[in-house]
């Protein structure tokens, strides 16, 4: 191997401690170098030429260049090699700027240092090999999980742009939450009238693929490459030939045996369903769970009355494949309910508080639902039990949220809005009302937020106490609020005809199975991990899968949206190249020495490692071995490091190089 | 109890595995390792204060097919290396029966008595005397009079000299080693097919017997130890040299217990401590 | 079976019917109580107020003598015993340095090991059908409503008993004994415990609530596990009388009083004479009813 | 013959993207060192192998030092976790066989912490001057030599 050391002065930056000639010549004469010299500025364009000029003099395999940090110029270094026809990945940097002439005062130790590090890359460069970028083609299609506000804005955000997208939802509707709720804070605009257009659009967007009453089944391969299974559920209804006409819901003999689960089991709902007027798709889906039907074979009232014969009893769940380049997950959040909790469960209900089991005690979305002009009562603030209107209304912040004993550490986040946006809304509505609101802090810091809170307690004459709720019980038809308003230092008792709690927000219960299909890190609680808190908010650990919305923590409705367009940005810098170049740097298993163990596997905080079966010609297993799947690998190493066997080599930094760089120090 | 004869007959007989690792005694009385193919070969397995041998390290020398199940006669010290293996694995559970004794201690050499002074190190802390896992379980454990644990006094005192002593100590003890890897072929967690001894490029450890080469091979070989050695005490036992290797391994043992809190081969689902992590481990020692 | 008892000072003293009626009722559900001999103070509400360390060592010295006698179980039915034995038992687990320090000042090693439950738990073990085969007075028409106070349940996480809210152990007992437990809403609250002697205003006032929120859903009798909460309930009655005219009075019985008189265990015996309250009337009342029928 | 004044060798083995970016900062700050160290960078702590350490002591260092991320900073997210377990188990086994933390040592230095790595870099450099060559290994070492020469 022929090899070529240049020392760069860097002006004076290394010549003044560093007598960079000497080390040209000590190194000149070292074994497997065919070439030394020292020139002013490496860097420079004619420093570049020398070294292009003695690749091809002398023809070297492989460059060492004595700078400045690799961090600075290792780019500009194999820029130049390759130019001249070695690979960008013989060449190495001997660090004589920051780790020498910067750090050090005395010319001789420091030249013979100098000497010491250039001698280190020599030892490393000879055990390099020519190594290409992995070039991994780009299938520019997204998937996206949930059809929430976030998962709406990220599908509309790529199709907008011009990419494929399919857009997945487990509920017969997209929508989600925001199609739940009355009115939204700090604007006090109608939700479903800004949503609903957004719904349409993706419907009859070109370049969405929507699947609603669909779950994700399986997911496999890696950035850029994903084959992803999705699960159509049998709706019983055939899509393609209904037309939302609602016929048959009107004539469902069942009405009263579903809770509804658009207004949070405030109304029923009949066996064969769209869940809300303005769903998209409108196309109704039989719930088998209560349909007669299914139960007993007889009724078919919705077969009997749809003019287009689009009833399907027999319909099977199908399953579709698409190779899809990156994965958005917003699957969304929901409320934690106070019930009582199985033994071991990571929450704990509120006995405290009835454990749910109070009538008029309800939570903040059966409190939109009752608010809504859509809902129950039209908008009529009536309370669940008697449907009368309560002259009393407790609010209550913080149920669940940073209680620890009740399992939860983290602040919900929207609460302290919504409910200054529900007790404003019952004192609109109900004039003569009292609304009360026990809270620990307000946390009202968004744009306009503060000013709303005001608002409510200012103009509209809601009393916030600063205190924690202790107690509610019935007692002759009133709920008893126990409670201490710490700041007047005084035990509250209020009798109140009905009681909102803002329970906390927890992921929905299918989100770590998500994760886990996705093969990303989610928390205790089971909101999904992004890669850095600060920096790469909306990144996994997975390259080309990005979240949105509330499945990472507790978000609202702006927080949401601006979340899903930066995860659209992020698939969409991913599509904007045919090829995602990569670092050759990762690992590689030798399969013939490979125990497996799977220490590696445990070790590996990108799941790159898979399973590979060794068969015979028989088809007799003979083992199974570790297998690095390098479009998932981000070369830390670790595998390499914990390998008992050394039959995981990390690319780059194989055992052998670091070796000859550790044994070259006998020397000094 | 069921007699251990008696279950082995029934596996072998209705053919639920195809072979009985257990022990025998050969023509001279020495206990020995031994394979029971046939019902007939089931009358030779026996068991006694001198069945010493870990014979879980013949489950991944002797290749088990896919589907394949065997059956093993072992003790506590034993099971805690199948569980090991399949916590590696390097198993599967469903392909081994387990047939676990309650074990009362062994003896060191085939020749000993049954008594105090003669019990293997490892059953002097052994705090496990009855199976963990099994499929059955045979023999009766009789009390015993737990000798003094010689080594932890040894481990004491090693402990309270200076560093330089204890360089001295072990240059002397690795200085005898003859690198003929008994201590890797007789322990059921070294079932590499590659030992990175044997590893040449690069050559992290001199192959020859020399003082450098005898402590990177012994340093090294004690460090996979960690966090999953179960302690049976074989490789010192295989040790022709008499090198005190279980004081390597002990110790590797000790730090993870005090540490980490945990035990290597105690349950299958249990995480392995190599290969996890927690974000408030110790780190005092790190500036 | 057999179990230690620890009985600490209100059942020789306050609540001497608790004991008596307790000794009575396992008499005949085979239950053989073996006293802890040698027991002393539990240090309830007074040691935790002057040092940490006296508030573990006095229980501590308990389970010893307990461990010492081979005691594997011990009951303590006072409500206040109970919780300082559990705590104790749970600081000595988990904090090393406690239990270095109890175990220097009792001068012996030792294992706490004992489990301790309360009267709850000690009906539980011996079991809901062995009180139902004994039951010989049928008292179907008696609406009990169970006062389980704050020291039964809490706190939950040392305590790991019932439910710290809504805990249901003593009405399954009520029920096992025929009577009916009703649904109320103050089973947990405070009833001023310890501030009986220093702020009786506020017992007095606490302690009302908790009989009125009882009789507003139809209690004849409130049935209690704990001597603090019988003696608040039952002995402040006299002065709630005269300090909140036109108070409806509620006699308070202990919950193994009720399950002996379902016995068919002679009242007087039971302890049931000697409450300020007397609870006869309603108790004959619900009886002769019944055998009117 | 003066005696001549000992310098110690010392290895560091530090990860790319905390110490070798925090000993650039230390450089671009000019912050003076001593001049014993010699860095060998590696993607990550994960990657340091033990017997990076043991090879490093056959090659002739008096002391090694180790240097990566903090925790919860790792550029791979875990990797200095699984070492830190690595090494809570081969610093008490090389002390066991009468290799101490005057030889072998620890750090996390962030890229931002400079003046940090200068502090630990002399730091152990003075540790291990203290010490004086690690005469035991070499004499293991030399041996080794001569009886490949005989």
């Amino acid at each position: 191997m022929k090899i070529g050391v240049f020392v760069c002065y860097c002006g004076e930056n290394i010549g003044r401690t560093v007598d960079c000639a000497a080390v040209a010549k000590e190194l000149s004469a070292y074994p497997g170098v065919a070439h030394a010299e020292a020139y002013k500025y490496m860097c420079s364009d004619p420093g570049q030429n020398l070294i292009k000029q003695a690749i091809k003099e002398k023809n070297l395999d492989a460059v060492v260049v004595g700078s400045c940090s690799p961090h600075m110029h290792e780019k500009t270094f194999r820029k130049a090699c390759a130019s001249a026809g070695v690979n960008p990945y013989m060449v190495e940097i001997a660090n004589l700027r920051e780790h020498c002439s910067w750090i050090h005062d005395d010319i001789p130790s420091a030249t013979a240092k100098a000497i010491d590090l250039v001698r280190i890359a020599v030892e490393k460069v000879k055990y390099n090999e020519p190594l290409q970028t992995i070039q991994v083609p780009v299938t520019k299609r997204a998937l996206v999980i949930g059809g929430g506000i976030a998962g709406i804005q990220s599908a509309l955000d790529i199709a907008n742009a011009g990419f494929p997208v399919v857009l997945v939802e487990k509920e017969p509707s997209i929508g989600g939450h925001m199609s739940q709720l009355s009115e939204t804070f700090p604007t006090l605009d109608c939700s479903q009238c800004i949503l609903t257009p957004r719904m349409v659009e993706v419907y009859q967007h070109s370049n969405i693929t929507l699947l609603t009453y669909s779950e994700v089944e399986k997911v496999e391969g890696f950035i850029g490459n994903f084959k992803v299974t999705v699960r159509k559920k049998a709706r019983s209804v055939k899509d393609e030939v209904c037309t939302g006409c609602g016929l048959c819901v009107q004539n469902c003999p069942i009405k009263k045996k579903a809770q509804s689960e658009f207004d949070e089991s405030l109304t029923t709902r009949p066996a064969i369903y769209v869940p809300f007027p303005q769903a998209v798709p409108n196309i109704p889906v039989i719930d088998r769970s209560v349909c007669t039907y299914y139960k007993t074979g007889k009724c078919q009232m919705c077969k009997k009355v749809c003019g287009r014969e689009a009833i399907d009893f027999d319909q099977q769940d199908t399953f579709l494949t698409f190779d899809i380049g990156a994965i958005i997950a917003a699957t969304g959040y929901k409320l934690y309910k106070i019930d009582k909790k199985p033994e071991g469960h990571i929450y704990k209900g509120y006995g405290e508080y009835g454990y749910g089991e109070l009538k008029d005690v309800i939570d903040g979305l059966q409190f939109e639902r009752i608010a809504s002009a859509s809902g129950p009562t039209s908008g009529e603030i009536l309370r669940p039990s008697d449907k009368k209107e309560p002259k009393k209304v407790v609010f209550v912040q913080c149920v669940g949220s940073r209680d620890e004993s009740k399992g939860f550490s983290y602040c919900s986040k929207i609460c302290c809005m919504y409910t200054a946006k529900h007790a404003m809304l019952y004192k609109h509505k109900v004039h003569d009302g009292e609304a009360y609101v026990f809270y620990m802090d307000i946390r009202s810091n968004g744009k306009g937020y503060d000013e709303f809170v005001r608002r409510a307690i200012e103009e509209d004459g809601v009393k916030y106490i600063r205190g924690r709720v202790s107690k509610i019980y019935e007692e002759n038809g009133k709920y008893i609020v126990k409670g201490e308003d710490t700041i007047a230092g005084v035990r509250m008792e209020i009798d109140a005809d009905m009681v909102v709690l803002a329970t906390a927000m927890i992921p929905q219960p299918e989100n770590s199975k998500v994760a886990q299909l996705l093969g990303i890190p989610y928390d205790k609680h089971g909101f999904m991990q992004e890669v850095h808190p600060k920096l790469r908010p909306v990144e996994t650990s997975t390259g080309g899968i990005f979240l949105a919305g509330a499945c990472h923590s507790p978000r609202d409705i702006p927080e949401s949206v601006s979340m899903a367009s930066a995860a659209a940005a992020k698939a969409m810098v991913l599509f904007g190249s045919d090829i995602l170049e990569r670092e050759p740097v990762v690992a590689k298993v030798e399969a013939s020495t490979c125990a497996g163990c799977f220490y590696c596997q445990k070790v590996c905080a990108y799941s790159a490692i898979e399973r590979k079966e060794i068969r015979d010609r028989q088809g007799n297993l003979i083992k199974v071995v570790a297998y690095v799947n390098a479009g998932l690998c981000q070369g830390c190493g670790t595998c390499n490091a914990t390998c008992p066997s050394k039959s995981v080599e990390l690319i780059g930094f194989r055992d052998e190089q670091i070796f000859a760089e550790i044994q070259s120090l006998s020397g000094f | 109890m069921p007699d251990l004869i008696e279950i082995a007959k029934g596996l072998l007989e209705s053919k639920e595995v195809s072979f009985i690792i257990g022990y025998t005694k050969d023509r001279f009385g020495r206990v020995k390792p031994y394979i029971a193919k046939s019902v007939e070969d089931a009358n030779n397995l026996m068991f006694d204060h001198h069945s010493i041998h870990n014979l879980a390290v013949y489950l991944t020398r002797l290749k088990i097919p896919e589907n394949g199940k065997v059956g093993i006669v072992a003790k506590s010290c034993d099971i805690k290396a199948i569980i090991a293996l399949i916590q590696e694995n390097q198993i599967k559970r469903e392909q081994v029966y387990i047939i676990g004794m309650n074990c009362s201690g062994v003896v060191t050499h085939s020749t000993d008595e049954w008594k105090k002074e003669n019990i293997q190190i490892k059953c002097k802390y052994c705090a496990d005397k009855s199976p963990m896992l099994y499929d059955a379980v045979a023999g009766t454990a009789e009390p015993f009079e737990q000798p003094d644990d010689t080594q932890a006094v040894l481990m004491q005192k090693l402990e309270a000299m200076s560093s330089a002593e204890r360089w001295d100590f072990w240059a002397k003890e690795f200085e005898k080693c003859i690198k003929c890897y008994a201590c890797r072929q007789v322990c059921p967690m070294c079932y590499c097919e590659q030992c990175i001894a044997e590893k040449n490029q690069p050559q992290w450890i001199t192959t020859s017997p020399t003082p450098a080469g005898n402590f990177s091979w012994n340093i090294i070989k004690a460090f996979h130890m960690a966090g999953r050695c179960v302690g049976c005490h074989e490789c010192e036992r295989a040790c022709p040299m008499g090198i005190p290797l279980t004081l390597l391994t002990r110790k590797m043992g000790m730090v993870a217990g005090k540490e980490f809190n945990y035990r290597h081969g105690m349950a299958i689902d249990q995480p392995t401590l190599v290969g996890s992590y927690n974000f408030n481990d110790n780190e005092d020692f790190i500036k | 079976m057999e179990i230690g008892y620890y009985p600490g000072c209100s059942l020789e003293g306050t609540a001497k019917e608790f004991d008596k009626s307790l000794k009575e009722v396992l008499k005949v559900l085979d239950v053989n109580l073996k006293e802890i001999e040698d027991w002393s103070c539990c240090g309830a509400s007074s040691a935790h107020s002057a040092g940490n360390t006296l508030a573990v060592a006095l229980p501590a010295r308990n389970l010893k003598l307990a461990d010492d006698q081979g005691l594997k179980e011990i009951v303590a039915p006072c409500a206040a015993c109970f919780n300082r034995l559990v705590t104790a038992k749970h600081e000595l687990k988990f904090d090393e340095s406690m239990r270095i320090k109890v175990e220097k000042l009792l001068e012996e090693k030792t294992s706490f090991n004992a489990d301790i439950y309360n009267i709850l738990q000690l009906f539980q073990k011996i079991g809901m059908e062995k009180i139902k085969e004994n039951v010989k007075i049928n008292l179907k028409n008696l609406k009990v409503a169970c006062y389980y106070g704050c020291l039964l349940v809490r706190p939950n996480d040392i305590i790991q008993f019932d439910d710290t809210e809504n805990p249901l152990s003593m009405e399954e007992i009520v029920m096992a004994s025929g009577a009916q437990p009703v649904n109320w809403n103050f089973k947990t609250e405070c009833c001023g415990a310890s501030l009986s002697i220093v702020h009786t205003g506020i017992v007095e006032k606490l302690s009302k609530q908790i009989m009125d929120n009882a009789i507003l859903h139809k209690a004849d009798i409130i049935a209690v596990a704990c001597p603090m909460c019988h003696s608040n309930l039952d002995m402040r009655q006299l002065n709630i009388k005269k300090d909140y005219p036109g108070h409806k009075e509620i006699p308070v019985v202990y919950i193994s009083e009720l399950v002996g008189l379902a016995l068919g265990i002679d009242p007087a015996k039971l302890g049931l004479n000697s409450h300020f309250i007397d609870p006869m009337k309603v108790l004959n009342s619900a009886i002769t009813e019944e055998a009117a029928i | 013959m003066a005696e001549e004044k000992f310098e110690p060798k010392v290895v560091a083995f530090v990860c790319n993207w905390c110490t070798y970016t925090g000993a650039d900062l230390a450089g671009t700050s000019r912050l003076k060192q001593e001049p014993n160290a010699r860095l060998i960078r590696v993607p990550c702590t994960g990657r340091i192998d033990p017997v990076f350490v043991i090879k490093a002591f056959e090659s002739g260092a008096d002391g090694v030092l180790i240097s990566g991320c903090h925790p919860g900073d790792c550029h791979y997210n875990t990797g200095n976790f699984h070492a830190r377990r690595r090494w809570t188990f081969f610093k008490e086994l090389l002390n066991f066989v009468g290799i101490d933390s005057t030889r072998l040592h620890f750090s996390w230095v962030s890229a931002s912490e400079g003046k940090k790595w200068v502090d630990v870099v002399n730091g152990v450099i003075d540790t291990v001057r203290e010490q004086g060559p690690f005469l035991k290994y070499k004499e293991i070492k030399e041996h080794d030599f001569q009886e490949i020469e005989n």
